[in-house]
C-alpha cells in the first residue's frame, strides 16, 4: 500500500508540472511584448533590449521554463510585473483569505449536504426527497452572482446582519476578515452542496440496494446501524471525489463570489493578474490551484482507501471472463467525474 | 419617464452642522497597484491629495483662481514675471513651517523629466526650473520664458500640490503636506487613512479622520454604501438606474454635481482610420449630442457639441452644428472609407461610457458607419485601451482652467493629448492667448481654438454630464469641484 | 427516442420540455420579440411590466422580455457549439484511449489530468483576454477546459465496456480499432455520452453567463442573460424584472439540462439496480 | 476448540412444536405499469425441525422470491396477493418492526448466493458476525467469533476475523456467510443458492458443512438450487417449481427414482452425468516405473490428421509469479473435441484466448495445420492483429457468457453479418441469405434478425454466438464455458446442437468446462489443468474410470449427481499432493498420460 501511495504522489507531482508546463507555454503564447507593455510607448530599443536581459526574456523559452521551474520549487515564484514585488508572499496572502472561507465553506456544506443526501436518498421518493432534490436543483441552476446578489440584497442591504463587501485589502486580520465571511461562505456552500447532495443521493440509492445491505437488514441489524455502519462507508465512495473536486474548484475559481464580495482572495488575485496580464502571477496562481486540485484528489483517493479496504489492492486489470466483469458498468463510476462545475 | 414610487434623484448634498468626533469611509475604485502620493506622478491616488496638500492656488467653483498658500500673486505687464506671497503660520505635517523653498523644490520636482509629471508637458514650455526662484523666505518669483497671461491658473492643477522639500524620493508613501489631514497609513491600490491635522493654517477640518478602501467593482461600492460599510463613494459616477436606488435608499441617498463629468469620444488621429481630417469630420456629422444626452444620460446632461469647454465658462464658445447624416456619408465616400467599420471600445470604468458607446453607435448607423460595441476590462482600459484603440470613449472631470484644458487634452505633444491630435495653427493660438493680457482678447483667441478643435480636432465632446455621488444620508457639506472635495467642511451629522 | 422516454419518469419530459421550449424561443425571438432588443427610448427607462412591456424596461428603456427572449441566442449557441464539439472529441478520444490503453493512455490522461488542474475560469480568462471574446474564441475555450473532463469520464465506461465479451470477440475477428471504437464501445458507452452531455451543456451555459457576467463574454448593448445580470443587479430593488427575467430563463434552461441528464441517468441503471431485477 | 463445543450464550429455545415452517396457499406478484404480474402462485409446503426442504426449477421460476418470504422479504414492487408465511407460528407478514428484526437473524436466518456481494465491504468479517450475535441478544465476546468461525471450519481463525472481505477466497467468504447465518442460533435456515458460485470441490465441501451444522443444530432447512445434484444431495424433500407454481413435491428418493411430472422427468434426462463408471483407484505416486517420461505429444501422435499442435506452452500476464499456463503440450486432431476441465483460476481461458490470439504465449509452439487440400495453416503463436485472414477465420471462439458476447446496440443479423464481410466467406448480395441460412441452422427463425440481443433469451443468444462463429467457416472452435450460464434444459440443447454442427460441418472443438459430467458428454478427450499445467490428459473413458491424479480424482469425488441422496464424504478440499520433481509422466493406458506427483501427508 505505501508504494500504491507513493505512486499515485508520484502521478501527483507529473501533473502539476505539466500542468505548470502547459500554463507557462500558454503564458508565452500571448501576443504582445511584457516588455512594450510596461515601458509603454516610447521606450527606446535600447531599454527594451536591457529589460529583456533584465527580466530574462532572451533566453530560450524552455530553458526559461526550467530556470522557473527551480524558483518555484524553492518557493521563488519571481517578481509581479505590476507592483515589482515578489509573487509569493502575495499569493499567500491571498491564499490565506481564500482557506478562511473555504473552511467553512467545505466544513457546512461537506456535513450538511452528506446528511441531506443520505436522507434523500433513504426516503426516495417521500416528501423528504423531493424537497431535497428540489433545493438542490434550484441550487445548482441558479447561477452563483444571482444568489450572491440576493443574499446581498437582503443580508447585508435589507436587513443589515453581515457587511456587503469586504473593504480591508489583503493584509487584514483574520479577525477583521471574519464578519465578512459568512455570505459568501453561504453562496459557495449552496454550490458546493448541491452537487454532493446528489452525488450522495444517488450512490445512498445504489448501495441500499445492494446485496450487503439486505443481507445486514436480514439480519435484523436496526436501520441506523445498517445505514451507519454498513451503507456510509461505502456510499460515500464516488461522494469523495465530488467533494475533493468541488473542493479543488472553490479554492481554484471563487472568482465570482470574491469579484461580488471584494474579497482579497485568491480568485480576486487571479482575476486582477489576468486583467493586468502579470504574466508571473498568473503562473503562480495557476500552480497553487493544481496543486490544490491534485492534492484534493489524492486526498480523495487516500480517504476512499480508508474508507473502503478494496481500494486498498492496487486495481489489477483483470481480463473479463467470469460472470462478474460484465457488472461493472455501475452508474458510480461514470457519475463520481462528472461533477466538476 | 419616471416611474411612480421612486425617489426623485436630489439635486444636492445636505448642508449643516457636522457632529464633532466623526471620521468618514470612502470607497474609491483600486487604481494600479503602482499609485503613489507623489502629487507630481502621473499614477498619483486623487482622493487622498486633496486631504494632505495644499496649492498655491486654487479654483473656485466659479472657474476663478484663488488663494491657497499664496495669499496674493501678481505679475510684470508683459505676464513674463510673476511674484507669490505665501501665507505665513503654514506648517507640514511634520512640523516644519512652509517656505519658498519647498515652492521652488516642488517645481523642480515637477519639471524633472524623470519624475515624468503630466504637468510637466503644461509647464516646461514656459517655465525653466531655474526660473523659480525666492525673493524672500516667502515670495517666490516665477520667470517664465514666453509670456503667460493665465500662468496662475496653471497653477491649480493637482499636480502643482506642494511637497516639503527634500521630499520627492519618500513622499510617495509619507504624503507629507500641508492639508488639513495628516496621513496615517496607506497601502497602493489598498486601505489607507488620514487624521485631521490640528496645525492646519485654515483651523482643523469638521472630520476627525477619512479612511479610504479601495473596491473594484461598481456594484460592490454601491452595496457597500447601501449597506451603510462606507459613507461616500468617490470616482464613482452612478447609473441612472442605480442613483434611483441609492436616492430612495433610507441610509444613503445622491448628490449631483452639474455637468461635472466630460465625456469624449476620442478618436486616434494616428490611426489610419483617422488621419484623414474628413472621417473625423464625418464622425461628427454623423451624430445628435441631444440624442446621446437623452439616451445615454437620460437627460442629466448637457450636449457638448464637440466643444470641450463646458457650457457654463465664461470662455466658452456658444454654438451648435448641424446634425447632417447625408453629409457625413458624402465625406466619409469622398475619403474612401464609405460604410466605415470597427469596434468602439467602451468599458465599465465609468457607468456612462457603455451607454454612451451604445448610443453612439447606434446614432451613427444612419450615416452607414458600422460600430461594433466592445467592451474591455475596466482596470486595464486606461493603460491597454485608451490611446492605443482608433475609436473609444473616455471622460474627464471638469473644473480644469481653460487655458490647461486647451493646453493639455489638446496640444500637440501633450501626455493627455488622448486623440494624438496635432495641429500647428491651434499650438500657434494657444501661445498668442498666453501673450495676450487683455482678458476680452484672450477670450477671443480661446473661442478661435475652440472652434478648430470642433472643426478639425480628433476628440469628439457629445456631452457633459451631471456626476451621481453615492453618499451616505449622514455627509454634510459636501461639495466636489473638479477633482476634489471641500475636506476641510464636509462632515457627518 | 421512444424507448428512452419511456421508464425516464415525467421529470424527464418536463426537462425536454424546458430545454426545447428555451431553444424554440431563442430561434425564433427575432420574429416574436416585441421591441428591438437593442433600441433604447429613453422615454420608457425603468418601467414596471405593463401591457405593453410585458417584462417592464430596463434603465435605457429597452424591453426586458425582447432582451430575454434575445438573450439566450448567444449563449445556447456557445452551449449547444462547445458542449457538442467537447462532447464529440471527449467521447471519442475517451473511447480509444480506454480501447488501446498502454502508454498511449498513460500520456494522454497525463495531459488530460493537467489541464483539468488549471482552474476552469483561469484557463478560460486567459484564453479569452488573448483571443478576445468572439464567440468562437469561447466556443474554442471551453472545449479545451471541458474536453478532458469527458474524456476522463467516458474513458471511465468505456474501460468497464472494452472488458466485455463482445469486443473481445471483435478483437478476436481481426477488427481494427477504429471500427471497434466506432462500432463497438461507442454505442454501447452512448448513455453515459448523453448524460454527460446534458450535466456538460448546463454548466457551459452558466460558464458562458458567469464570463459575461464578469465582463467577457457578449458585449454590451448586445441582449445576454449574464451580461442582463450584470447591467442590473445593482438595480435589483428598482427594476427586479431585469434582473430576474433573464436568470428565470437561464435557470429554466439548465433546470431542464438537469432533470434531462438525472432522467437519462436513471435509465442508465439507476432505477435497474432499485427493483433488483438485472 | 472443538467443533463439538455448544455455542456459548442464553439463546431462549424457539418453542417450535411441529412444523417450524409452513407456507399456505402463498402468491406473489409484482406491479408492472397496472397489472399484477404474478411471480409465485398458491405455493404450499412446510418444513419439519430438523428437516430440510429443497426448491428446485429454472432460472425465474420463483425460487427466491418464494424462499425469501421465509423472512418476510419482498423486493420493491411486489405485494403478497395470498395465503400465508408461519415461521415458528407466527404469520411473518404481521409481525411488527421490533419483532421483524427478531425474525430475521434470529429466528430465520439466510445464506445468499453470492457471499462475495452478501458481506458489507468495509467491515471486518469478525464484526459482521459479532454484530450479528449481539444483534439478537447475545453477548457475544470475541471468543465466541472465532469459535463461529472455527466452527465453519475456516483456517486461521484469529487471523481472519481482522481481514475484510475481499481478503478471502469464494469459499471462505461463504463460509463465513454460513457462520453468520448461524451465529445467532436460529431454528430456520434459508439457503438461496448457496454454492452455486463455487467451484465443485469447494462446492462439494461448503455442502458438506452445511449439511452438519443443520444436523448438529436441528435447523429447518430450506434449499434452493437449481441443481438437481444439490438438492438430491441435501434435501429431505424436494419440490419442482415452474413460473411460480409447485408442480410436484415429494420425498427426495422417490422424486428421483419416480419423477411424477412430465417436467421433472424432462429436467432430470437433461441433466449429463458421468454414468455408470467403474474407478479405479488412484494409481500410487511412484507408480508406473519402466515407462520413462517421454514427451506427451508424442507418444500420443496419431497420424497426420491434426489439426493443432501445441508444444510446450507457457503464457504469463506478469513478469514475476509463476505462469498462467504453465509449459502445457495439446493437439487437437480433426473432428475431434477436447475437452478441458479444472478449478477456476487454472489458466483454461488463458490458453483459449491465446490460441484465439488475444494473449501471446510467452514461450512454446502453437500451430494449426492447414488440410491436406488447400494446405493453409499456420503458427497460432502470433497475436491476431499480425494473422493471416485465414488463420483468423480458422480459429472461432465462443463466450461463456451470451449476454456479455454480443454488442446490445447491433442487430442480431448484424452480430452474424460482421464475420461474413471481415473474412469475405459470401459475396455482399449472397449475405443476407447466409445471415438467415445460419439462424436457421442453429435452430433460430431467420425473423430474428432483426431483434436485439436483449429481446433474446439466454439460450438464443448463445445460439447467436454459435452462428456468428460458423458464419465464418472455422475449422477450430474454442467454447470456452458456453453452457455454465445457462439453466439445464437449454445446456442440453445448446450441446446437443453444438456436437451435431460439428458433424455435419466437420469442426474441431476445444470444449472447456468446469463440469464434468458435461465434458463425459460431448467431449472424446479430456484435459485436466491445475495451477495453469496438464495434471491428467486421455480419452474421456480412460480419464472417467481411472487409475487418476488425485485431482482428477477430487474434481470427480466432488460431483453431485441427481439421484445420489448422500454428499461425498469429506471431500479433500486442500491439496494433498505436489508434482513429482523432476516430473514426467506416467501412462497407465494409452493416450493416458498422468503427471506424476507425490504425497505431501496432509490429511
Ligand atoms: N418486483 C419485481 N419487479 C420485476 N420483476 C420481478 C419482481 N419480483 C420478481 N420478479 C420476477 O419474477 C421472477 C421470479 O424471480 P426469482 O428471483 O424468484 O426467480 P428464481 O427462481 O430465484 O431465479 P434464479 O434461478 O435466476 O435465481 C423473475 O422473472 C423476476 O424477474
Ligand atoms: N488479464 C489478466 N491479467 C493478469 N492475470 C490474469 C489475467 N487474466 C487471468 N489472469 C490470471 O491467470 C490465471 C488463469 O486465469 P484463467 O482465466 O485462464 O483461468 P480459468 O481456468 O479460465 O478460470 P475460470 O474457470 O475462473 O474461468 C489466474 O490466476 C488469473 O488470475
Ligand atoms: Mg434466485
Ligand atoms: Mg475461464
Ligand atoms: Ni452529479
Amino acid at each position: 500500500m505505501p508504494l500504491l501511495i507513493l505512486r499515485r504522489l508520484g502521478s501527483a507531482v507529473l501533473t502539476i508540472v505539466l500542468a505548470s508546463l502547459l500554463v507557462f507555454l500558454a503564458i508565452q503564447a500571448l501576443p504582445g511584448d511584457v516588455v512594450q507593455q510596461i515601458l509603454g510607448r516610447d521606450a527606446t530599443p535600447e531599454a527594451v533590449a536591457q529589460m529583456r536581459s533584465e527580466l530574462g526574456l532572451d533566453t530560450p523559452v524552455f530553458l526559461r521554463y526550467i530556470q522557473w521551474l527551480f524558483g518555484a520549487l524553492q518557493g521563488d515564484f519571481g517578481t509581479s510585473l505590476v507592483s515589482g514585488e515578489p509573487v509569493g508572499p502575495n499569493l499567500l496572502l491571498h491564499f490565506r483569505n481564500t482557506l478562511l472561507i473555504a473552511i467553512p465553506t467545505v466544513i457546512i456544506s461537506v456535513t450538511l449536504s452528506i446528511v441531506l443526501g443520505v436522507i434523500a436518498g433513504l426516503r426516495r421518493g417521500k416528501l423528504a426527497d423531493h424537497s431535497i432534490s428540489l433545493i438542490s436543483l434550484l441550487a445548482m441552476s441558479i447561477p452563483e452572482f444571482m444568489v450572491a446578489a440576493l443574499l446581498v440584497l437582503a443580508f447585508a442591504v435589507g436587513i443589515p446582519l453581515f457587511p456587503a463587501v469586504v473593504l480591508d485589502g489583503p493584509q487584514a486580520s483574520l479577525a477583521q476578515l471574519l464578519p465578512s465571511i459568512w455570505l459568501p461562505v453561504i453562496v459557495l456552500s449552496l454550490a458546493m452542496a448541491a452537487y454532493i447532495i446528489r452525488m450522495t443521493r444517488t450512490s445512498t440509492i445504489d448501495v441500499m440496494t445492494s446485496e450487503f445491505i439486505t443481507t445486514a437488514e436480514l439480519k435484523g441489524l436496526r436501520r441506523a446501524r445498517v445505514v451507519m455502519r454498513h451503507a456510509l462507508p461505502t456510499a460515500l465512495l464516488p461522494t469523495l471525489n465530488v467533494v475533493a473536486i468541488n473542493i479543488a474548484w472553490m479554492l481554484g475559481g471563487v472568482v465570482v463570489v470574491e469579484n461580488i464580495f471584494n474579497y482579497p482572495g485568491m480568485g480576486n488575485l487571479m482575476l486582477e493578474a489576468v486583467f493586468n496580464r502579470d504574466l508571473p502571477v498568473i503562473e503562480a496562481v495557476a500552480v497553487v490551484s493544481a496543486a490544490i486540485y491534485v492534492a484534493c484528489n489524492l486526498l480523495a483517493d487516500l480517504a476512499a482507501m480508508a474508507l473502503d479496504p478494496r481500494q486498498r489492492l492496487r486495481q489489477r486489470t483483470r481480463r473479463g471472463t467470469g460472470v462478474g466483469a460484465g457488472t461493472t458498468a455501475s452508474p458510480a463510476i461514470s457519475t463520481d467525474e462528472r461533477s466538476q462545475p | 419617464g419616471v416611474s411612480n414610487g421612486v425617489a426623485e434623484i436630489p439635486l444636492a448634498a445636505a448642508r449643516g452642522a457636522a457632529a464633532p468626533g466623526r471620521r468618514m469611509r470612502i470607497a474609491r475604485p483600486a487604481a494600479s497597484a503602482a499609485e503613489t502620493l507623489d502629487p507630481a506622478s502621473s499614477l498619483s491616488a486623487y482622493e487622498y491629495l486633496g486631504a494632505i496638500y495644499n496649492r498655491l492656488v486654487k479654483l473656485d467653483e466659479q472657474g476663478t483662481t484663488i488663494p491657497d498658500l499664496a495669499s496674493e500673486w501678481s505679475s510684470t505687464p508683459d505676464g513674463k514675471t510673476w511674484t507669490f506671497k505665501l501665507r505665513r503660520g503654514v506648517l507640514f505635517h511634520d512640523g516644519r513651517a512652509l517656505t519658498a523653498s519647498d515652492v521652488i523644490y516642488t517645481l523642480g520636482h515637477i519639471l524633472d523629466p524623470k519624475t515624468g509629471s503630466p504637468q510637466a508637458g503644461v509647464l516646461a514650455p514656459i517655465l525653466e526650473p531655474s526660473g523659480v526662484t525666492a525673493s524672500d523666505s516667502h515670495t517666490v518669483v516665477f520667470t517664465l520664458t514666453s509670456p503667460n497671461a493665465e500662468f496662475p491658473s496653471l497653477l491649480t492643477a493637482y499636480q502643482c500640490y506642494i511637497i516639503p522639500a527634500g521630499s520627492a524620493a519618500a513622499i510617495g508613501r509619507t504624503g507629507i503636506g500641508t492639508g488639513p489631514f495628516k496621513l496615517s497609513s496607506y497601502t497602493p491600490a489598498g486601505r489607507g487613512s488620514v487624521e485631521a491635522f490640528a496645525g492646519h493654517f485654515a483651523g482643523p477640518p469638521a472630520l476627525d479622520g477619512i479612511d479610504f478602501y479601495s473596491v473594484q467593482d461598481t456594484s460592490a461600492r454601491v452595496n457597500a454604501l447601501l449597506a451603510g460599510q462606507i459613507d461616500l463613494i468617490s470616482q464613482t459616477n452612478l447609473d441612472f438606474a442605480t442613483a434611483r436606488v441609492v436616492a430612495s435608499s433610507p441610509v444613503a441617498t445622491v448628490a449631483r454635481a452639474k455637468d461635472a463629468q466630460w465625456y469624449t469620444i476620442p478618436m486616434l488621429a494616428t490611426s489610419k482610420e483617422f488621419s484623414d481630417p474628413r472621417v473625423r469630420q464625418a464622425m461628427k456629422l454623423a451624430y445628435n449630442p441631444e440624442d446621446i444626452v437623452a439616451t445615454a444620460l437620460q437627460g442629466n446632461g448637457s450636449p457638448g457639441w464637440d466643444n470641450p469647454v463646458p457650457p457654463g465658462y465664461a470662455d466658452a464658445l456658444d454654438h451648435t452644428r448641424p446634425y447632417d447624416p447625408e453629409k457625413a456619408k458624402a465625406l466619409l465616400k469622398k475619403a474612401g472609407v464609405e460604410g466605415l467599420q470597427m469596434p468602439i471600445y467602451t468599458s465599465s470604468y465609468d457607468s456612462v461610457f457603455t451607454p454612451l458607446a451604445v448610443a453612439y453607435a447606434e446614432a451613427v448607423k444612419q450615416a452607414g458607419i458600422q460600430l461594433t460595441v466592445t467592451s474591455a476590462s475596466s482596470d486595464s482600459y486606461y493603460t491597454e485601451i485608451w490611446m492605443k484603440k482608433p475609436l473609444s470613449v473616455s471622460y474627464w472631470f471638469t473644473g480644469r482652467p481653460v487655458d490647461q484644458l486647451l493646453n493639455q487634452v489638446f496640444r500637440s505633444g501633450s501626455s493627455y493629448n488622448e486623440s494624438a491630435w496635432s495641429n500647428k495653427a491651434f499650438d500657434r493660438l494657444l501661445v498668442d492667448a498666453r501673450r495676450e493680457m487683455n482678458d476680452e482678447r484672450r477670450r477671443g483667441i480661446y473661442q478661435d481654438a475652440q472652434r478648430l478643435i470642433i472643426e478639425d480636432g480628433a476628440d469628439m465632446t457629445p456631452m457633459f454630464g451631471d456626476r451621481l455621488v453615492g453618499l451616505s444620508r449622514k455627509v454634510v457639506n459636501y461639495s466636489e469641484f473638479g477633482f476634489e472635495f471641500d475636506y476641510l467642511k464636509i462632515g457627518l451629522s | 427516442m421512444k424507448s428512452t422516454l419511456r421508464g425516464a419518469g415525467p421529470a424527464f419530459i418536463i426537462g425536454i420540455v424546458l430545454i426545447l421550449g428555451n431553444v424554440l424561443l431563442a430561434l425564433l425571438a427575432p420574429w416574436i420579440s416585441p421591441y428591438d432588443p437593442v433600441a433604447s427610448d429613453s422615454a420608457a427607462a425603468l418601467q414596471g411590466p405593463s401591457g405593453t412591456h410585458w417584462l417592464g424596461t430596463d434603465m435605457y428603456g429597452r424591453d426586458i422580455l425582447s432582451r430575454t427572449l434575445n438573450g439566450g441566442r448567444y449563449a445556447l449557441q456557445v452551449t449547444f457549439l462547445a458542449t457538442t464539439i467537447a462532447v464529440a472529441i471527449g467521447a471519442l478520444l475517451g473511447c480509444l484511449v480506454a480501447y488501446l490503453g498502454g502508454w498511449f493512455d498513460d500520456v494522454v490522461m497525463r495531459v488530460v489530468d493537467a489541464i483539468l488542474s488549471v482552474p476552469t475560469i483561469l484557463a478560460l480568462l486567459v484564453v479569452v483576454s488573448v483571443l478576445g471574446s468572439g464567440m468562437w474564441v469561447i466556443v474554442l475555450a471551453v472545449v479545451v477546459v471541458y474536453t478532458p473532463a469527458v474524456i476522463r469520464v467516458v474513458r471511465g465506461a468505456a474501460r468497464s465496456v472494452k472488458s466485455l465479451d463482445y469486443v473481445t470477440a471483435a478483437r478476436a475477428r481481426g477488427e481494427r480499432a477504429g471500427p471497434i471504437v466506432l462500432r463497438e464501445i461507442l454505442p454501447n458507452v452512448s448513455d453515459v455520452v448523453l448524460v454527460e452531455y446534458a450535466m456538460r451543456a448546463s454548466w457551459v451555459v452558466l460558464l458562458i453567463s458567469t464570463l459575461s457576467f464578469l465582463g467577457f463574454g457578449a458585449n454590451p448593448p448586445a441582449p445576454d442573460w449574464g451580461l442582463m445580470v450584470a447591467e442590473n443587479r445593482t438595480a435589483l430593488t428598482v427594476v427586479p424584472w431585469a434582473t430576474l427575467g433573464p436568470v428565470a430563463a437561464l435557470a429554466s434552461f439548465v433546470i431542464g439540462l438537469h432533470l434531462t441528464s438525472d432522467g437519462l441517468g436513471k435509465r442508465l441503471g439507476v432505477d435497474r439496480a432499485m427493483t433488483g431485477v438485472k | 476448540m472443538s467443533i463439538d463445543t455448544p455455542l456459548a450464550g442464553g439463546l431462549e429455545p424457539v418453542a417450535a412444536i411441529g412444523d417450524a415452517v409452513t407456507v399456505e396457499q402463498l402468491s406473489i406478484s409484482y406491479r408492472a405499469g397496472r397489472e399484477l404480474v404474478p411471480v409465485a402462485t398458491e405455493v404450499s409446503f412446510t418444513i419439519a425441525e430438523g428437516q430440510t426442504f429443497g426448491l428446485v426449477g429454472e432460472s425465474g421460476s420463483g425460487k427466491s422470491t418464494v424462499a425469501r418470504t421465509l423472512l418476510a422479504q419482498l423486493r420493491a414492487g411486489s405485494q403478497v396477493t395470498g395465503g400465508q408465511v408461519r415461521v415458528a407460528g407466527q404469520d411473518v407478514f404481521g409481525l411488527d418492526p421490533a419483532r421483524l428484526r427478531a425474525l430475521r437473524g434470529g429466528t430465520v436466518a439466510l445464506v445468499a448466493q453470492n457471499a462475495g456481494q452478501s458481506l458489507t465491504p468495509s467491515m471486518r468479517v469478525g464484526t459482521q458476525i459479532h454484530e450479528a450475535m449481539t444483534s439478537h441478544g447475545l453477548r457475544a465476546s470475541r471468543a465466541d467469533v472465532l469459535r463461529a468461525l472455527d466452527q465453519v471450519r475456516l483456517p486461521n481463525v484469529k487471523d481472519l476475523a481482522r481481514r475484510y472481505p475481499h481478503e478471502l477466497s469464494g469459499g471462505q467468504q461463504q463460509r463465513v456467510g454460513i457462520a453468520m447465518a448461524i451465529a445467532a442460533r436460529p431454528s430456520v435456515l434459508v439457503l438461496d443458492e448457496p454454492t452455486t458460485a463455487l467451484d465443485v470441490v469447494t462446492q462439494a465441501a461448503v455442502l458438506r458443512l452445511i449439511k452438519d451444522l443443520s444436523r448438529e443444530l436441528q435447523t429447518a432447512t430450506l434449499i434452493v438450487s437449481h441443481d438437481l445434484g444439490v438438492v438430491s444431495g441435501m434435501a429431505d424433500h424436494v419440490a419442482v417449481m415452474r413460473a411460480g407454481r409447485i408442480l410436484e413435491s415429494r420425498p427426495t428418493a422417490e422424486l428421483f427414482t419416480a419423477p411424477g411430472h412430465e417436467y421433472t422427468r424432462q429436467l432430470l434426462s437433461d441433466v449429463p452425468t458421468l454414468g455408470a463408471r467403474s474407478r479405479t483407484a488412484s494409481v500410487a505416486p511412484a507408480a508406473g516405473a519402466g515407462q520413462e517420461p517421454e514427451p506427451p505429444a508424442d507418444t500420443r501422435n496419431r497420424g497426420s490428421d491434426v489439426l493443432l499442435s501445441c508444444e510446450n506452452v507457457s503464457i504469463s500476464y506478469h513478469a514475476s509469479g509463476p505462469p498462467a499456463v504453465d509449459s502445457v503440450d495439446l493437439e487437437i486432431r480433426r473432428g475431434e473435441t477436447l475437452a478441458i476441465v479444472g478449478e477456476s483460476g487454472s489458466g483454461k481461458s488463458t490458453l483459449a484466448w491465446s490460441l484465439a490470439g488475444l494473449a501471446a504465449p510467452s514461450s512454446g509452439t502453437m500451430r494449426v495445420h492447414g488440410d491436406s487440400v488447400t494446405g493453409t495453416g499456420g503458427d497460432l503463436a502470433r497475436p491476431v492483429a499480425r494473422r493471416s485472414r485465414e488463420l483468423r477465420q480458422m480459429v472461432q471462439l465462443i463466450f461463456q457468457n451470451a449476454d456479455t458476447s454480443l454488442n446490445p446496440r447491433r442487430t442480431i443479423a448484424a452480430a452474424i453479418r460482421r464475420p461474413l464481410r471481415l473474412f469475405g466467406t459470401v459475396a455482399r448480395a449472397e449475405e443476407r441469405r447466409r445471415v438467415e441460412e445460419l439462424l436457421t441452422e442453429v435452430g433460430l427463425p431467420a425473423s430474428f434478425g432483426k431483434r436485439l440481443p436483449a429481446q433474446l433469451s439466454g439460450g438464443q443468444r448463445q445460439r447467436v454466438g454459435i452462428a456468428r462463429a460458423l458464419a465464418a467457416a472455422p475449422e477450430l472452435i474454442i467454447a470456452d464455458e458456453i453452457t455454465t450460464a445457462l439453466d439445464v434444459s437449454v445446456q442440453a440443447d445448446i450441446l446437443e446442437l453444438l456436437s451435431g454442427l460439428q458433424e455435419s460441418h466437420g469442426l474441431s472443438t476445444l470444449f472447456i468446462s468446469h463440469d464434468l459430467a458435461v465434458v463425459a458428454d460431448v467431449a472424446d478427450r479430456v484435459m485436466v489443468m491445475k495451477n495453469g499445467r496438464v495434471v491428467e490428459i486421455g480419452d474421456v473413458a480412460d480419464v472417467f474410470s481411472g487409475p487418476n491424479h488425485p485431482y482428477t480424482a477430487s474434481l470427480l469425488d466432488a460431483v453431485l449427481e441427481p439421484g445420489v441422496l448422500e454428499l461425498p464424504q469429506s471431500p479433500a478440499e486442500e491439496q494433498t499432493w505436489i508434482d513429482d520433481n523432476p516430473g514426467g509422466w506416467f501412462e497407465p493406458s494409452p493416450g493416458h498420460l498422468i503427471r506424476k506427483w507425490k504425497g505431501t501427508g496432509n490429511r
